[in-house]
């Protein structure tokens, strides 16, 4: 067979094969109960925990699933009953809901923590934190990693103001070693850090390269759907050789894909930008609610914050191991929450690069992370740039504030809007 | 012969109960709110006097609740629905210990302890769709009385799922199953269940002991308190049909009795001369 | 002489309008939508045939919007009450800029250009507190004929602060003004603000142009275009026809494919067009 | 300069009216009058600002915790699921109710942390996050703190035009320890006597601290707590409790006054900002470390402060303890995400502890009571007679 037929949508089910055979090994270490850290996305830590062998359980990831595999209600119900609001994170709720059935997820079995890094990028991590704290009397990590100080920062390494937050960070980095060393009665290994971290340093090269070639017209993936199986690999695999190899082929195959002209869609009519969180509880149909239109998300912060920063493509320094993984999550971070606090200004350079035809602006109840600030920043983006800008409010996971028919009669408008701009445009000599 | 009286003015309509000392009913009045609450309070007081063919001289206590509880002018005191409810659902199920009250507006679910306080209670005060509103609403639109609503869903076979938290919403999710053929019963059905999954939602919140009451207009529906039953795996208690909406009322009565007899101690008189303990209740000028 | 349709299959009503080529409004009409949507749409274009004595074979393109749009069956395109709003208003002012659209259970703000093609638009998504549905909310609190809502409110000299405009609770904060011994006046005239000023947040995200159009159910109610007034400091443009703006904008859409059709050699693009694919103004 | 007023010469009812018009003042005459005499403002949002920084700086530190306004603008400016301090607090800098120099936010929430850049995009003035470390556990805190308040002197010298001098820095503490020791004071009596000062007066008091220099404050309770305590009030048969849930969004006076209809409330977590630091800060050694130390070492504590020696259920059950509460009102903001997830913790104490609480939500622009009071009534119906 043809090496495209070979290569094109490999990624996706080679995707899909690592994520299943990463719940399953995840149920695995539940049943002989091995040493688990609880991490989040934004700042997992990966590598130091890695070295010490932690089994390593993502709970946004857990909870978005149960959305996408249609049982988040029962989770959502269950926390509720429990006592919290309808109007809190639902990837918490769910979570909660998680830890009362003792791990029980529709993806395999979920193991009790040992210990739970979490990190300021949002401030409910912390909060979320806490209750492991009171259910399973585990010892909790915070690692500070103070962000921009105000709009219009740009962090340079080296910089007397980057190497302060540099030594805290690092500082903190120490005595969370010492807290791991503590818990698994083992020393801190360099050379296995320097293998990890290189690991990584592979997977950012790569994932930065995906993103790049989605400048492309027309787009290799669409952002929302593939992205988001992408992003996954990247979180649970960040760190290892088979991530690293995975995000290699990946780069293959779109390189392919650029090259010979291979769409996403099989008619690129529209490129559009997602900014926010996916709409889980109904993550196909909100695809295809933009795809019938010809829509093809050609990028999405989400594949920033989300990511961790990996899109940097920061590289580690394997002569300098901590100091220089201080300085990654430092930068990394930061570029989180710029994507989400002060992120007018990229977001006008992405529409710029990616030639996109409109923004989605997805704001959602469970998030004020992402979601507080979109209002404005849309009103700012469009006032520097002239590109039409849909808003769009619902949730990651809860039934009870998504309404297709609502959102349908948004986004067909939207799209109505948009072919007529486009008509005109030919029109123009 | 001593009566004590109990006026629950809540948002629609306006009941008054009459007890006898002996704790039977002696009248019931039921009259629409409207927005002047004294004049409605007034006049279902009245309708009860008559129809319980005493006079207000031999009504020594009366007792307040709802939320025009403050607006009746010959109350000798006031309590909040919450605390009558408690109270007159004991009239029909002593041993109740979980009450839940689904009103036009609020749900509200209670837990009592053995002498009928409450112990803990939960409202619903965040988005409508889980209120009696939303049944009428839904009722309404598909074109159907509130009465028919029972027989209605008695005839569906499996309900539609609704999921909206906003009652207007949920109206527009009805649409939605209206215009892609689902049948009237169905959608009833579904609307009725979404409304079940909240109030029980809102019981466990409080916590469930067993025995469970549920009060409200909405439970004359038999697929209502049917559904209750599936999803609380247990015996549901019901006050009989049209007295169901006096639980407030003789709850409010029979806290009056209390407080008369309570009011008798303190003076140390007998139950005889009992007349002289309606003092306050004198005051009360129409 | 052929005609163009539009039905607006709303919530709670639905409304025909047919128009000549000359976009000139020929007949209305306007039906409650009740359990049936589809029979809602033909009844109202039945009735609007009526109202121009034409038939059926007279009118060469439908187009169907409002939220029941994909159950005009007899319907050859769909088009979002957007995108027709937006049309409607600037037919009729030709000027607009701004379009505000206050219906049953929405509120919509849309910036539009001179040829009334959407630019920009923003909708009630939470729920829908401070819709027009809280003032049939007040109006049954309150036992007032919606129509004298309005008038009753201007009477106000000191309103009060309505909070919740959820169209359920809301009467329960109504009814304890009420027991506060609040003037009826104040309080429709807080409701009336409470309502307006969740509009100020849509409008001001669409951006406030000097040429504001208001229409929907509610701009009929004088009271809030007063208030709305205020609070933009423009005169608010208000026709008589606001309640069939959408079905107006439809009926233009109608229109511009039945001359695209003339102009281009294949046959009307409009019969063809699936549903999903919804349509695109010329 | 008194921006507040001659309140020395007037009655004791007088001066509480007044604290308590302040408190609902939307136009902040006060900070007006500071500005029209030629002063700079910095608004700090909640919880905690190190205002002394400000203060040294010839610099007016106001609290920005929100008003009673219509959001006509603000909403514009973000979406529904919000709770309302933000959306009022930028409603005032869009209307130019409140008119500043400088605003700084600490990042207490995931909501808040979202405030600096919308102000940047909206105002000319400089807007900036203040990191207060989130990891008060780590040994480097103090450190960081200590280099992060240099870097705040820095922003702030800047707007001032003049530099800080550590002996300038040592004043504002002196006068702000005095402020804490006259606050410690008025919630003694809270705890003691709390019918000689009604809930919504004696929140007045501390509230208008936010809003007028230290010293004016310092005079203003110095002057006040002697009436107070000279009172001649009647003890009244109410429940004792303690009010949890105000750190951030304030309750409107009129939650209060119905909550101290049928409650004493003797102690509570409002503003508590403005009494973050518990004991008096050092005067000699470095300053900023003084209050970088005082900050992590010898603070209160909220929903929005994570530090492991400070679990917050503990916390609450040692206020309950020390203000001699029966019960305790446990309110949230609505779609406070800190507050609510606080919540449930808050209750799971109580009920194993067999203290009685009742929960509730509340909003900054509530008008109608009727829910409240219907709850706080059953409650304490149900507490009190049989």
């Amino acid at each position: 067979m043809t090496d495209q037929e070979s290569i094109v949508g490999r990624g996706a089910q080679e995707g899909s094969r690592l994520f299943r055979e990463w719940y399953g090994g995840l149920t695995a270490a539940a049943e002989r109960g091995a040493p688990t850290a609880y991490v989040f996305v934004m700042g997992s830590i990966a590598e130091i925990l890695r070295v010490f062998d932690f089994c390593m359980v993502f709970p946004e990831i857990n909870s978005l699933q149960t959305a996408v595999r249609g049982v988040a209600q029962d989770y959502l119900n269950q926390a509720e009953e429990y006592g919290y609001s309808t109007d809190i994170c639902g990837y918490l709720k769910a979570d909660v809901a998680l830890q009362l059935r003792q791990g029980a997820h529709p993806m395999g079995r979920i193991p009790k923590p040992t210990l739970a890094v979490v990190t300021n990028a949002c401030n409910t991590y912390i909060k979320w934190a806490e209750i492991w704290e009171r259910l399973h009397h585990i010892p909790i990590f915070t690692m500070d990693v103070p962000g921009a100080r105000s709009a219009g920062e740009e962090p340079r390494c080296g910089s007397e103001e980057l190497e302060r937050d540099r030594v805290y960070v690092e500082a903190q980095l120490r005595e969370l070693v010492a807290l791991c060393e503590q818990l698994t009665h083992k020393k801190l290994d360099l050379d296995r850090l320097r293998e990890v971290l290189s690991h990584t340093n592979d997977m950012s090269r790569s994932w930065r390269r995906i993103l790049e070639l989605n400048q492309t017209s027309p787009a290799v993936f669409n952002a929302l759907t593939d992205g988001t199986i992408f992003l996954g690999v990247a979180n649970a695999l960040r760190g290892t050789a088979e991530g690293g190899a995975y995000f290699r082929d990946l780069v293959e195959e779109m390189e392919l894909k650029a090259s010979r002209g291979i769409g996403a869609l099989p008619e690129e009519k529209h490129r559009l930008t997602f900014v926010g969180v996916p709409c889980y509880p109904m993550f196909r149909r909100f695809y295809e609610l933009f795809a019938e239109w010809g829509g093809v998300f050609v990028n999405s912060t989400y594949l920033s914050f989300a990511a961790g920063g990996l899109n940097l493509g920061y590289q580690y320094d394997l002569e300098r191991p901590l100091a220089s993984l201080a300085e990654g999550i430092l930068m990394s971070l930061r570029q989180s929450m710029d994507a989400m606090f002060f992120q007018d200004r990229s977001l006008v350079e992405m529409a710029q690069s990616f030639r996109v035809d409109g923004i989605v602006y997805h704001p959602i109840k469970s998030c004020r992370t992402v979601s507080t600030g979109l209002a404005d920043n849309r009103r700012a983006v469009m006032e520097r740039y002239d590109v039409p800008c849909l808003f769009i409010e619902s949730d990651m996971m809860d039934k009870r504030v998504v309404a297709e028919a609502q959102l349908k009669n948004r986004i067909d408008a939207f799209f109505e809007g948009l072919a007529s701009r486009k008509l005109r445009a030919q029109a123009r000599p | 012969m001593m009566f004590t009286g109990g006026v629950d003015v809540g948002s629609t309509y306006t009941k008054v109960v009459i007890l006898r000392e002996d704790g039977r009913i002696a009248a019931k009045t039921m009259v629409a709110t409207g927005f002047r609450l004294a004049e409605a309070a007034t006049c279902a007081f009245e309708d009860a006097i008559a129809a319980a063919g005493t006079s207000e001289h031999e009504v020594a206590y009366v007792v307040s609740t709802g939320l025009g509880r403050y607006q009746v002018p010959f109350r000798d005191t006031q309590v909040t629905e919450l605390t009558a409810n408690a109270r007159g659902v004991r009239h029909f199920f002593p041993s109740t210990r979980t009450l839940l009250d689904v009103g036009a507006q609020t749900m509200k679910s209670s837990r009592l302890d053995e002498r009928g306080k409450v112990k803990a209670f939960r409202l619903t005060d965040k988005c409508a769709a889980g209120t009696g509103a939303f049944l009428e609403t839904t009722a309404r639109y598909l074109g159907y009385e509130i009465d028919e609503i029972g027989p209605l869903t008695a005839t569906s076979k499996e309900p539609v799922a609704i999921f909206a938290a906003c009652a207007v919403f949920a109206e527009s999710e009805v649409i939605n199953h209206v215009s892609s053929g689902r049948a009237p019963a169905d959608i009833m059905h579904g609307a009725i269940v979404s409304l079940a999954d909240r109030s029980v939602q809102l019981m466990k919140r409080t916590g469930i002991e067993a025995e469970i009451t549920v009060v409200g207009g909405i439970m004359r529906f038999e697929t209502m308190v049917r559904v209750m039953r599936e999803e609380l795996k247990t015996a549901v208690n019901v006050p009989p049909g049209d007295l169901a909406q006096y639980t407030g009322a003789i709850g409010a009565a029979l806290l009056a009795q209390r407080r008369l007899e309570k009011r008798c101690g303190e003076a140390g008189m007998d139950g005889s001369s009992r007349a002289a303990c309606s003092g306050s209740a004198a005051g009360f000028s129409r | 002489m052929a005609y163009a349709a539009g039905i607006d299959v709303g919530s709670t009503q639905t409304k025909a309008v047919l128009i000549d080529e000359d976009q000139r409004i020929v007949s209305r009409a306007l039906v409650d939508t009740g359990a049936n949507v589809v029979t809602a749409a033909e009844k109202a274009f039945r009735a609007a045939l009526d109202g121009a004595s034409a038939s059926e074979e007279e009118v060469a393109f439908i187009v169907g919007t409002g939220y029941g749009r994909y159950r005009v069956t007899f319907g050859d395109a769909q088009v979002t009450e957007i995108s027709c709003h937006a049309r409607g208003a600037v037919l009729m002012f030709p000027a607009t800029q701004t379009v505000l659209d206050m219906g049953g259970q929405d509120t919509k703000a849309i910036h539009v250009d001179p040829r009334g093609e959407v630019l920009d638009f923003c909708m009630n998504d939470k729920c829908a507190a401070g819709t027009g549905r809280f003032l049939q909310a007040a109006a049954f609190a309150l036992d007032i004929p919606l129509g004298d809502l309005g008038p009753t409110a201007l009477r106000s000299k000191k309103p009060v602060q309505i909070t919740t405009t959820c169209i359920v609770f809301g009467k329960s904060e109504i009814l304890s003004w009420l027991a506060r011994g609040k003037k009826v006046e104040d309080i429709l005239m807080g409701v009336h603000r409470s309502i307006a000023v969740r509009s100020m947040g849509l409008l001001r995200r669409v951006g406030v142009e000097p040429q504001v159009t208001f229409t929907g159910g509610v701009s009929r109610n004088r009271g809030m275009v007063e208030v709305v007034q205020e609070m933009l400091g423009v005169t608010l443009n208000v026709s008589e026809e606001s309640q069939f703006m959408g079905a107006l904008g439809a009926a233009l859409f109608a229109l511009d494919h039945i001359r695209k059709s003339r102009t281009a050699t294949k046959p009307p693009v409009g019969k063809s067009l699936g549903a999903k694919e919804g349509t695109a103004p010329a | 300069m008194n921006l507040l007023t001659e309140f020395d010469v007037e009655p004791l009812e007088e001066v509480l009216t007044l604290c308590r018009d302040c408190i609902e003042d939307a136009k902040f005459d006060t900070v007006r009058r500071w500005r029209e005499a030629g002063g700079k403002v910095v608004g700090h949002f909640q919880v905690y600002f190190p205002e002394e920084i400000a203060h040294a700086a010839g610099l007016l530190p106001v609290k920005v915790r929100g008003a009673q306004v219509e959001t006509q603008q603000a909403d514009s400016r973000f979406g529904s699921y919000l709770c309302s301090i933000l959306r009022t607090s930028l409603e005032l800098a869009l209307s130019d109710r409140l008119k500043l120099d400088l605003f700084v936010t600490p990042p207490i929430c995931d909501a808040a942390r979202n405030l600096a850049g919308i102000w940047a995009r909206n105002f000319s003035y400089p807007a900036q996050i203040l990191y207060l470390p989130q990891n008060p556990n780590s040994a480097h805190a103090a450190a960081y703190l200590t280099s992060e308040y240099g870097r705040l002197k820095e922003v702030i010298e800047g707007v001032a035009g003049k530099r800080v001098g550590d002996d300038d820095l040592r004043r504002s503490i002196a006068i702000f320890n005095e402020n804490r020791s006259l606050i410690r004071e008025l919630y003694a009596i809270k705890r003691e006597a709390p019918w000689l000062l009604s809930i919504e007066d004696a929140y007045a008091l501390v509230g208008v601290g936010g809003l007028i220099t230290r010293e004016e404050h310092n005079r203003l309770l110095a002057a006040q707590m002697p009436r107070i305590r000279a009172r001649s009030a009647r003890r009244q048969d109410k429940i004792r409790v303690v009010f949890e849930g105000g750190f951030c969004e304030q309750p409107p006076l009129e939650m209060l006054r119905v909550i101290g209809e049928s409650c004493y409330i003797v102690d509570d977590d409002l503003l508590i900002g403005l009494r973050w630091i518990e004991e008096e800060v050092p005067l000699g050694g470095d300053p900023l470390a003084n209050l970088a130390e005082a900050y992590l070492e010898r603070s209160s504590y909220s929903p929005v402060q994570h530090d492991l020696r400070k679990p917050k259920e503990r916390m609450l059950l040692e206020r309950i303890r020390r203000a001699g509460a029966d019960a305790v009102i446990l309110t949230a903001a609505k779609m406070c995400e800190p507050g609510l997830d606080e919540q449930v913790t808050y209750t799971k104490t109580l009920d194993a502890a067999g203290i009685p609480y009742f929960v509730s939500e509340f909003e900054e622009k509530m008008t109608s009571f009727d829910h409240l009071q219907m709850q706080l009534e059953t409650f304490a119906e149900n507490l009190l007679f049989d």
